[in-house]
């Protein structure tokens, strides 16, 4: 197939909840190098927050992604809250009317994400924060878009791109948030960040991609 | 760790039960929607009709700020996030609704990126039910960003200020707009700088947040540990003083003849004798520049939970100023009569 | 040593100095002799006339005690001794001087061999000089002497009270023999105890003046470091709210229907945020008891130098306690309006 | 000489301030073990204080020891103050009228020195502190004075005594002060007040041994 239905977004959001769930202690672990330690925590409470939500219930992805990042937004504050909302808003909010995701409306979705997010924040690639995740994924899906692609392959791209963002962060020094504090002693060790982002949406890609090949 | 806790992430929470038991003469908790399920710190009288409401908000871990600022002509209502962090949009919008008496709220917090966001979001969600908002951003931190880049620099004891001076101007009958311009006009004359003598630690991480070494201290250190300019040697408090008032004065011109307001706080560990010693000491240096000291205030005003060290905040009077300081104000955390 | 300090000796004269100067619109530093250099602080209004006047004194370091308590309806003078040591015969008795309205002179102070000493001496000073003094010692601390031996008891936390009493009926118009028995009558009400989480660190020793092990807590501590009743594994908040509540309600009679004034005061370095946790579940074990907090006061009232903890202090009311609580009082470390 | 002339009191009040002045260290020391070790600072602010007020000066014993008593009572405060200054009051107190101090007077003036600090302190033989030194050597000097002793001979045997009381506190438990709050672990180290009050004393007896000897 080369589209999704808009209405079968429920396993594609609960691949994402159970990503972050499993990778709670990880992203901790991560942001206790260079931050405080709490972003897994606070991520696993936002999205279990909004599987509790969920419950048995079906969800387009529109809807779902909207309600995610409301969820987010609402409950747990601090930057987090407002980014991952706002990603997930903006994501909604350009497939509202859609009952197929193409490989193109997708590109889309993801490009408002980007542009809302560059909306609230200040930092942009090489910054070391979740930008250098969500910036490369979204150039990967454009390209995609543009030369036609498959939509699996470009999925699998997507990922890849977000994978070797993360990693890129790696070397580089923060300047935003908590690490920032460190300068040149936060190269080194990954952005917990551009860590949950990849997580994210490699997740999601494999909940698309599930549908895809059903 | 040696501190005094249940469940760490349950602090927030038992702190506000907490508080709101013990000031009910001041304050009361309003919770009006379960995306806020925390709720928000109202003052008792809260709504005031007719009034311009004063809304703050914040991460906790600050005492008092930010719900000791609530109270009779202080702040009307305050969104409270957990430590360290930034409240929520939908926290911020129900402060809003707490203080809205109808002739809008003025919005008025520090210049963190979390806050920036989820004030700017809830403003959004206010205009749909009709309340206009708008807002002041403290950013009296001189060291964290050069001059050139003010827009960049953090809001920190300074707010208190801001605060006291928009208050009092929306309890004289001001209107939203010269609320606005009362709060501006404190910060935009206030200047302050902190140094950093011990870290601190979150009760749910359970070690240090980063490291001050024994025997330095931190120049220009922010109110989470953001890094200062200059970490040196510890000075005596002479010293100190010097260097904190030569990096505000030097910073806004502060000159003889000038009437300022000066607060000294500590940032949470530090004994509060030692902060006198200080103030004493800045006191004498501002003195010798001949500029005057109208009122100052020294304690545990903006702490950064169990941190050693100070902050120095001072702002430039006039007479509208002064007056607006002047005024009576009754919260946990200013208390002040004639 | 991670403080903020010019020569250690200093400490007290500077922090005298830069606290006069800050509060100068309540206080005063009078100095009326040589054989007391360091002068007492009085407040604005004192000695007034006609008046009974409210006297107490201390070692330093325990900020806002005791300077913090003079003030409008608070004590009228107090003196000052070095960091954790008794101020001097000398000081007492121009403290006496300095609160003299010609009504007489009530000394109230709390339990410890040097102070004991000095008043006793001032007395006999002040006696020649024909100023009346009479005296209320504080024993409120319950883990530093068995029952059956309250005389031997500690002041610590709860003298707050007894100044916030003695000093309202003397503002009312009480003589000194009222004075004196509502003064009495509140301390006699009041029971306290305190649990240390770490030790402080005398500025001019340099080094942790006794230890508390990492992991472990000491119940019944006093407030210089005096050994408490026990030395245990740290516990929640909970549980330690629990041991609180349990030594003092059993040590009075504390019964369903009482109305009580609580006072949760940390010991320096202890964020205040969690003294309010601690605070609700004290008040959450008394209404469970069926007793009713009438008033409740949270923060660093009564604090040791930067050790951590809290002190919990109860009081048993009756009418003529709540009104003398409930009148409004004007001083640094408690300020009330109606 | 069998007495000494109370007008010579300046040389006797010098050798017990230089006595401190050189210990200020040790008492220190001594204090820091179990105390706080603010005790030789303490008193030596005091002594040097007097030595100060007393300048080129000649003074009587008795007018010598209620200047440096109030002294210590108006500038020392803590227990310090009152313990000694009350000690040198009511030893002043005892001497005023007399012109010569007999072994028998000075007797008297150190038992009134030790039931002044009964009236003003809880603490008694064997709780360590400097009443353990002042006992033994009161003790001393009226067995001396009772049994009509050279006055030089009993000013040694009362130095003795002050030491070996002194020394005594080593093996006992604090009681009172600040190093109280050791209990058991206070055993094994002497006794700051103690210490110092063995030095005041020693240094009295060598002042008035050289009265005696010229
Ligand atoms: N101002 C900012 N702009 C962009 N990203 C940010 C900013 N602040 C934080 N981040 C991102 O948030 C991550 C940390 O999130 P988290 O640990 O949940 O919050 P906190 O830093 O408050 O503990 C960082 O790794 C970074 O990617
Ligand atoms: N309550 C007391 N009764 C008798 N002696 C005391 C008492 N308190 C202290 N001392 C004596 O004082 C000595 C300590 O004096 P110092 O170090 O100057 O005072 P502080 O203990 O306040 O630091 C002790 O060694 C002891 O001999
Ligand atoms: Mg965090
Ligand atoms: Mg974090
Ligand atoms: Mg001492
Ligand atoms: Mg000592």
């Amino acid at each position: 197939m080369s589209s999704i239905k808009n209405q079968n977004g429920r396993g594609i959001l609960l691949s994402m909840v159970h990503a972050i769930q499993e990778n709670k202690q990880y992203l901790g672990d991560v942001d206790g190098l260079i931050g405080d330690g709490d972003h897994g925590m606070n991520m696993n409470k936002g999205f279990t927050l909004y599987e509790q939500q969920l419950g048995e219930n079906e969800t387009t992805l529109s809807d779902g992604l909207f309600d995610l990042g409301t969820v987010l937004m609402n409950k747990i504050g601090g930057s987090m809250g407002p980014i991952y909302g706002t990603i997930f808003m903006e994501m909604s909010d350009a497939s509202q009317d859609a009952d197929e995701i193409t490989l193109p409306l997708f590109a889309k979705m993801m490009e408002a994400a980007l542009e809302g997010l560059y909306g609230i924040i200040d930092a942009r690639p090489g910054d070391k924060t979740l930008v250098d995740t969500l910036y490369p994924a979204v150039q990967s899906l454009k390209a995609s878009a543009e030369s036609g692609r498959d939509f699996v392959q470009a999925l699998e791209d997507m990922a890849a791109a977000a994978e070797k963002g993360k990693d890129s962060t790696k070397d580089m020094v923060a300047k935003y948030g908590r690490s920032s504090r460190l300068g040149e002693r936060s190269r080194g060790v990954l952005d917990a960040g551009a860590t949950s982002c990849c997580v994210i949406l490699k997740a999601m890609a494999d909940g698309m991609i599930q549908q895809l090949k059903n | 760790m040696q501190r005094i806790l249940n469940n760490p992430d349950n602090i927030v929470d038992e702190m506000l039960e907490g508080f709101v038991k013990c000031h009910s003469d001041i304050v009361k908790l309003v919770k009006t929607n379960d995306d806020n399920p925390r709720g928000v710190v109202a003052a008792k009288e809260a709504p005031i009709a007719g009034k311009v409401g004063i809304v703050s908000g914040g991460g906790s871990g600050h005492k008092p700020a930010f719900v000791g600022y609530v109270g009779r002509n202080m702040c009307d209502a305050v969104a409270v996030g957990e430590i360290f962090s930034s409240p929520t949009a939908t926290a911020f919008l129900d402060a809003f609704r707490a203080a809205n008496g109808g002739k809008g709220v003025a919005c008025l917090y520090g210049n963190y990126s979390g806050d920036n966001m989820n004030v700017k979001m809830a403003i959004k969600m206010a205009k749909r039910e009709g309340i206009e908002v708008k807002t002041v951003v403290a950013n009296d931190d001189v060291c964290s960003a050069p001059k050139d880049q003010r827009e960049k620099r953090r809001g920190v004891a300074g707010e208190i200020f801001m605060w006291k001076c928009g208050a009092a101007k929306a309890a004289k009958g001001g209107n939203l707009d010269e609320v606005i311009e009362a709060a501006q006009k404190a910060i935009d004359s206030t200047r302050s700088v902190g140094i950093g003598l011990t870290p601190c630690t979150l009760p749910a991480v359970g070690h240090p947040n980063f490291e001050i070494k024994e025997g330095t201290m931190e120049v220009g250190i922010g109110h989470h540990g953001e890094p200062g300019v200059e970490v040196c040697p510890i000075e005596n408090a002479e010293n100190m003083a010097k260097r904190m008032v030569d990096l505000v004065v030097n910073d806004y011109p502060f000159t003889s003849g000038d009437e300022v307001a000066v607060l000294v706080s500590g940032l949470g560990a530090t004994p509060v004798m030692e902060l006198y010693v200080l103030y004493n000491e800045i006191e004498k240096l501002l003195v010798a520049q001949g500029i005057k000291v109208y009122r100052s205030y020294v304690g545990n005003y903006f702490t950064s939970l169990e941190m050693m060290g100070a902050t120095l905040s001072v702002m430039k009077l006039d007479d509208e100023l002064k007056e607006l300081l002047d005024m009576e104000a009754y919260s946990m955390g200013f208390k002040q009569q004639l």
